[in-house]
């Protein structure tokens, strides 16, 4: 039995397919790795028929780190400020991942208001990247105007993160058995100021661009891919739930605070691009209905149940623990050898990864313009596919 | 709107669970003439809204860095930079008064004076830090490196240089976190551009010595002194001073005078 | 510069003249001497560039501030007041930079393109009536020129992106190509309303056509129906947002010109400009009623003081106030999709601009026109 | 260089006053070049979300420096502004990407993954340890990631490199001053004159033989070659 | 369904499968050569219906020369969870592919081999996702090398 082992080369020197009739060939052009849509490092090599694509090859790779290499020389606390810079985007949820399969391995017990706090933190950056790929979607399409307005209220929560935490992006917050600071006293009061004001911002996103028949054309019917093929195409978040499928660990196997508070899982009815968009717009509305929920009553108690320098060490076996982050199933699976207090093997289930490889389902048949609708419509974040 | 979006909330069985969800519906896709009235009318209030930006100066929400470096208050959290902690800066910094009367006296600039007080009180520099290596330990990366010594006066190991290196630190505040001894902290500076990259790699301390406690006890002014020993920013076993760290090319003139005398073991250490 | 107000004079006195006349007249108003006719000339030429870029310099620091003001920022400050210098120091860095051509592209022709491309524009700059007495050339055929004129813009473009050899250039050129001769049609039947109306090609016969009131109103819906296809027209034609798919740059990097640097590319950004400028000044001559004052029927004192206002202003703020609303469309609306693009001129805009050229000349048939404003 | 600046001082130097006359013109070159640098579309991880998005957000505004005409073609960028880390699969398109912008080209590197591989620098087997292995960096802002701000003061720095750094007597060698700024907290008598002293030899480069000589440019050849070949 | 009943039923459908401890979640040990028919059964079964492969990644153990190779399994119709697990040897590290059950295994496979060398058999299309494809090793192996990589000094 020999397994044949395929390189890039022998598929991208294939003979392209020439129309006999009239004197027109495919060809080949590379989107990334430095190309606008490519969202940082993601090569994709189209096959395109005039502006029609043919084919989709991802080529990932290109901020591939070996984290999960580095990780078997790291202990668990110092894992945590890596998964910040995977999917950036979500990386209070990341850190609640890593910090998650720690508490349940190790059986370390949290209280309410560190769960509490989780929750409001994780929901915030939920409404944070949401604004971001709002603003990105916009500037893909060619209204650049929205690309600032998303910015606008992702820097405005962003001030949030900031006093609390420390840092705008790699945040580094949630540690196995509580949190690296505690809330500062006007939290609360500051993030109910906001949450009027983030209202208000969605209806002005609706008006700006789900209101524009261009926007609409560009998006409706486009990339259509079902529930069934969604799940099989292992794809998570809103990509799924677009696609009809309710799957959101939120509220499948609530976590957090997740279990005390009411909110609907979104999901479309066809699977387009225009759900994926619609989508994550009301699930902007429905994480402002869940801090609200929280933000009146966060209990009292220590912000970290253990001593920052304890040594964490994992029984002996298999530890998977998961959350919702803003792009899907984010999960880490720990294989601990139960001596050490480094994994012996670390893999993240990085939504992205998952998440990246419908296209090449969706994008054939579409224009190289659709392609870059449906591209967007998957708020890729590259490093979290690359790890 | 279009094509009517609805947004219902329903009950729904998934994975063995009640879920409640919001379905999003559109609606039957309508006539030719409202098409084309609902898609002027959008796209005339996609241009009202811009406007209404346009005419309004309050919206505008920069803040103009470099003309607002004066009033720039970070977040006291922010993690930007760093720091040694000196308990007896505050203190030091209040002798304006002191430093204005010594630039009149010695007939020089007040900044000239001020680096004459500091270069004379050594005791501005007293630091919390053992010298430990908690830090060191908790750092991800290794981007801190804590070279100890023996102590004049004390049997224990003191801090003789704390390397620190700016072009690789992941910012995580471990270190801080991991500290016994509330020794180090993060600060909000972040204008620390520079032209080599191997000027990011320095020392945070500026005294070797005990920890601050220690030297206060001691009466004598003269075994005060020989506690500690003056540390520059970029003395040591910095790459500025010939030494070769992970991917760090060495300068190829060294540092001759003021500085110490490389050790090839110093180097050793290091990589 | 005196031989463009000469010119000016001869074509405010004199309507209708020929190729020969003009000639005769270029000849008769300057000195017979070789060498000051090339004096002149050069300084004609050095003139008309300083103008050019000024006007283009200007219009690209009005089109950062205003981007910058509708998404709650400031725009250019640090270079200059208010940031004024910003596109003078843009300008200074892309001459002293580097001019490269891609190793296997047409030289020659790679280094053509972005001259053509800004000819059209200037060529077109000299038929508009600036004020009474400001216009170099009013050509009796005005509008046929503007069509057989513009319609060559595209040339350069092509030959942009067919020599540059890379594919994002060629996708580029090819949909410039498809969306401005598309976009001419509508262009031109929009054109054809306004001439219906005046009965005159010659634009400073339109202009003085709208003395009773401007073509935009007094048109009935025609006029009105006309000016809304020539903004959106002419909108696609400068490859603005939201027709920007000629250089969409989320899909193609830069279109056309992603292979110029420097001085060519600098070209083709102020080819864009004075395009826009070109264009905005021709929808305020056809529609706008030029450098008409803003009368009112019967307001005899409001249109005594609208008088008061020199020609010149009026014609520049109406130019103005199409800039404006050009680049409003770009910094509110998403771009369009090819095919989209494509559906919109023909299916929609095509059937609309023929209907409307059928209804402008029932309403000149039927004599309904003109009538007077305000009564 | 530019159009026509190959001999210009050559010729204008014959001339009475002609030198200062060329000096004038590189001020005024190198006053222009320093407030119009528009950066390249190009980042790779989390430091793109701050160095080229936030930085252009409203809140930031990169625009006042009138740098906000991001270019998504190399040709057009003066300001490669390398956000994130460069792995080995990377590298090479990196300085293709380099090599392919027209002179005079700037690099910043900003956070520590670029500045030194960072968080990657250890264990990791594809990051390469530093952008300047790959390409010639001007100007390093560190921070992981850097606030917007700290771009903006990398900008600075870097315009105040570009404003003393190149002549068009002689284009590629470029000037570095030794100390960006004296950080805070420290005197004088730390940032020893021996430092200047030493650095001060090394910071005059020239820009085309420096990034020939790094590690990864006779690769991208051997790359391109082997590309073209096919 | 309860982890027990769950482990019961996938027993009786295929007797060779054992019981794995030192797991979070109910887990199997299935032989290599009987993946892909387990896998079939796991996903088609009405009971048990796992449609989302959530997971697929090998670990190594160089010291008791065999590659663990992981896959972790959930029902979006039943909200089931199931690991299974299978060992192929280090010096032959062949796999039957699941790319025909789960078309994200695809990749997922695809990556598995790309940073730890497991061949799948069936494969539409074996080639590295990350890395070039003239890398040699394959690093996430506990015996890789690579003289460019640094140690974390301890």
């Amino acid at each position: 039995m020999t397994v044949h082992v395929r390189t890039l080369d022998e598929l991208l020197h294939a003979p392209l397919e020439a129309d006999s009739d009239l004197t027109t060939q495919e060809y080949l052009v590379n989107m990334g790795p430095q190309h606008p849509i490519a969202h940082g490092s993601l090569r994709v090599v189209v096959r395109l028929d005039g502006e029609t694509v043919k084919e989709v090859i991802p080529v990932p790779g290109y901020v591939h780190r070996g984290v999960e290499k580095m990780c078997e020389h790291l202990n668990y606390r110092q894992v945590i400020p890596y998964t910040d810079r995977l999917d950036y985007l979500s990386a209070i949820m990341n850190n609640w991942a890593v910090a998650k399969t720690v508490e349940t391995a190790a059986g370390i017990e949290t209280n309410d208001r560190i769960e509490v706090i989780r929750t409001i933190m994780a929901e915030l950056q939920r409404l944070q990247s949401h604004a971001l790929w709002w603003g990105v979607t916009g500037m893909d399409l060619g209204a650049y105007t929205a690309f600032l307005y998303g910015f606008r209220e992702r820097e405005i929560i962003g001030e949030i993160f900031e006093e609390t935490i420390g840092a705008r992006l790699t945040m580094n917050y949630i540690q196995p058995g509580g949190l690296m600071y505690d809330i500062k006293p006007d939290f609360a009061a500051k993030v109910k100021k906001l949450l009027p004001y983030l209202k208000d911002c969605v209806e002005q996103y609706e008006t700006l661009l789900s209101g524009n028949v261009i926007f609409q054309e560009r998006l409706r019917n486009v990339g259509i891919v079902d529930g069934a093929r969604a799940v099989a195409l292992g794809c998570t978040g809103p990509v799924v739930r677009a696609s009809g499928v309710p799957l959101d660990l939120r509220a499948t196997e609530p976590y957090g605070a997740y279990g005390k508070v009411q909110f609907n899982v979104v999901v479309g009815t066809v699977g387009d691009c225009w759900d994926r968009y619609y989508v994550r717009l009301e699930e902007m509305r429905e994480s402002i209905r869940i801090i609200e929920q929280l933000i009146d009553g966060i209990p009292d108690g220590p912000y970290s149940t253990i001593r920052y320098n304890v040594e964490l060490t994992l029984p002996e076996g298999i530890h998977y623990g998961q959350v919702e982050t803003a792009r899907g199933a984010f999960g880490v699976l720990i294989v601990s050898d139960g001596k050490r207090e480094i994994p012996y093997r670390l893999h993240f289930r990085s939504p992205n990864f998952n998440n990246l490889w419908v296209v090449t389902a969706m994008a054939p048949g579409w224009r190289i313009a659709d392609f870059i609708s449906i591209q967007s419509s998957l708020d890729l974040v590259i490093p979290d596919i690359d790890r | 709107m279009i094509h009517a979006i609805k947004v219902a909330q329903e009950e729904r069985l998934f994975a063995g669970k009640s879920v409640s969800v919001a379905v999003i519906t559109r609606g039957r896709p309508p006539g030719y003439l409202r098409v084309a009235f609902s898609a002027v009318t959008g796209l005339l209030r996609g241009l009202w809204l811009t406007l209404g930006y346009l005419w309004s100066p309050e919206a505008i929400v920069t803040r103009q860095y470099p003309e607002n470096r004066a009033t720039l208050q970070l977040t006291e959290r922010f993690r930007g930079n760093l720091r040694f902690k000196f308990p007896n800066e505050k203190a030091q910094e209040d002798h304006a008064a002191f430093i204005e009367q010594l630039a009149h006296e010695t007939q020089t600039h007040a900044h000239v004076a001020a680096d004459l007080v500091r270069e004379e009180n050594e005791t501005r520099w007293y630091h919390n830090c053992t010298g430990c290596g908690k830090c060191q330990e908790a750092c991800p990366n290794a981007s801190i490196k804590v070279f100890t010594r023996q102590g004049e006066i004390l049997e224990d190991r003191e801090v003789d240089r704390f390397v620190w290196r700016l072009d690789s630190c992941m910012f995580c505040n471990a270190c801080v976190q991991a500290c016994p001894w509330d020794a180090i902290e993060m600060t909000g500076g972040f204008e620390n551009a520079v032209y080599d990259r191997r000027l990011l790699v320095y020392n945070l301390n500026r005294l070797a010595g005990p920890r601050i406690n220690y030297i206060e006890e001691e009466e004598n002014p003269d075994v005060r002194k020989r506690m500690v020993e003056r540390r520059d920013r970029y003395g040591g076993e910095v790459p500025l001073n010939g030494f070769a760290l992970p991917n760090l090319p060495p300068v190829t003139t060294p540092m001759e005078s003021g500085s110490r005398a490389i050790d090839a073991d110093a180097q050793a250490r290091l990589t | 510069m005196q031989f463009v107000h000469t010119m000016a004079a001869a074509a405010a006195t004199n309507t209708t003249w020929t190729p020969q006349t003009l000639a005769d007249r270029a000849v008769d108003s300057v000195p017979h001497s070789l060498w000051l006719t090339a004096g002149y000339f050069l300084l004609a030429v050095v003139g008309v560039a300083a103008l050019l870029s000024f006007l283009g310099m200007a219009l690209i620091y009005i089109e950062r501030k205003i981007a910058a003001h509708f998404q709650c920022r400031l725009g250019p400050t640090r270079v200059g007041p208010f940031g004024l210098l910003q596109t003078l120091a843009d300008t200074l860095k892309l001459v002293f930079k580097e001019d490269f051509v891609p190793p296997k592209a047409d030289r020659s022709l790679h280094m053509l393109a972005p001259f053509l491309a800004l000819l059209v524009p200037v060529v077109l700059l000299a038929l508009i009536p600036y004020s009474p007495n400001v216009q170099v050339a009013d050509l009796n055929i005005g509008i046929l020129f503007i069509t057989a004129i513009g319609g060559f813009g595209v040339m350069g473009i092509l030959i942009a992106g067919w020599s540059s050899n890379n594919k994002w250039s060629m996708i580029g050129a090819m949909r410039a190509g498809a969306q401005i001769i598309s976009y001419e049609l509508s262009a031109t039947l929009a054109l054809l309303v306004v001439v219906l109306f005046s009965g005159t090609m010659s634009l400073t016969g339109i202009v003085l056509s709208q003395q009773e009131g401007w073509w935009i109103w007094r048109g009935h819906a025609a006029g009105f129906v006309a000016f809304l296809i020539y903004l959106v027209a002419s909108t696609a034609d400068l490859n603005r947002t939201p027709f920007d798919i000629p250089e969409g740059e989320s899909e193609l990097t830069a279109g056309f010109h992603t292979e110029y640097s420097g001085l060519r590319f600098a070209f083709f950004f102020l080819a864009e400009f004075i395009n826009m400028f070109t264009v905005s000044a021709l929808t305020a001559t056809l529609f706008l009623g030029g450098w008409m004052p803003f009368h009112v029927g019967d307001w005899t004192g409001f249109n005594a003081a609208m008088d008061t206002i020199p020609p010149g202003i009026w014609f520049l703020a109406k130019t103005t106030a199409v800039i404006f609303v050009i680049m409003w469309f770009r910094w509110t609306f998403p771009r369009l999709r090819v095919d989209q693009l494509m559906h919109l001129e023909w299916k929609v805009l095509l059937p609309l601009g023929f209907a409307n050229l059928f209804v402008a000349a029932v309403v000149v048939l039927t004599e309904l026109y003109p009538f007077p404003l305000g009564k | 260089m530019g159009v026509a600046l190959g001999k210009l001082p050559g010729i204008v130097e014959r001339f009475p006053g002609g030198a200062m006359a060329i000096t004038r013109l590189d001020a005024a070159i190198n006053l222009a070049r320093s407030n119009s640098l528009w950066p390249l579309m190009f980042g790779t991880k989390c430091c793109a979300i701050e160095m080229l998005m936030a930085t252009g957000a409203s809140h930031h505004d990169l625009a006042r420096f009138g740098a906000e005409v991001a270019r998504a073609s190399v040709r057009q960028a003066d300001l490669m502004v390398i956000a994130g880390a460069i792995v080995k699969k990377m590298a090479p398109r990196m300085r293709l990407l380099y090599e392919q912008m027209a002179e005079p080209r700037y690099v910043i590197a900003t956070g520590s993954c670029a500045i030194s591989g960072g968080p990657f620098m250890y264990n990791s087997y594809t990051v390469v340890r530093g952008a300047d292995e790959v390409v010639p960096v001007d100007v390093y802002v560190p921070g992981c990631p850097p606030r917007p701000e700290a771009f903006f003061w990398g900008l600075l720095t870097l315009q105040r490199m570009i404003r003393e750094g190149e002549t068009i007597r002689e284009p590629g060698i470029r000037r570095k001053p030794v100390m960006a700024a004296l950080p805070e907290d420290v005197s004088l008598h730390e940032i020893r004159a021996e430092i200047r002293a030493a650095l001060a030899n090394e910071n005059v480069i020239d820009v085309t033989q420096a990034a020939n000589q790094k590690p990864w440019a006779r690769k991208v050849r051997e790359w391109i070659q082997r590309a073209s070949l096919r | 369904m309860d982890p027990e009943s769950l482990l019961a039923l996938v027993e009786t459908e295929h007797p060779s499968i054992r019981r794995r401890s030192h797991a979070d979640r109910p887990a199997v040990s299935v032989p290599s050569g009987e993946l892909l028919a387990v896998m079939t059964t796991l996903r088609d079964h009405a009971d048990l219906r796992f449609d989302l492969l959530l997971t697929l990644t090998a670990v190594d153990f160089p010291g008791e020369d065999r590659f663990e190779l992981l896959y972790r399994l959930y029902s979006t119709v039943h909200g089931l969870w199931l690991i299974v697990s299978s060992d192929v040897p280090r010096s032959r590290p062949v796999a039957p592919s699941v790319s025909s059950l789960w078309p994200i295994a695809e990749w997922q496979e695809r990556e598995a081999y790309d940073l730890m060398g497991v061949l799948y058999d069936n494969h539409p299309d074996l080639r590295r996702v990350f890395l070039e494809d003239d890398w040699v090793g394959y690093p996430l192996r506990k015996d890789y090398q690579d003289e460019y990589m640094l140690e974390l000094p301890k």
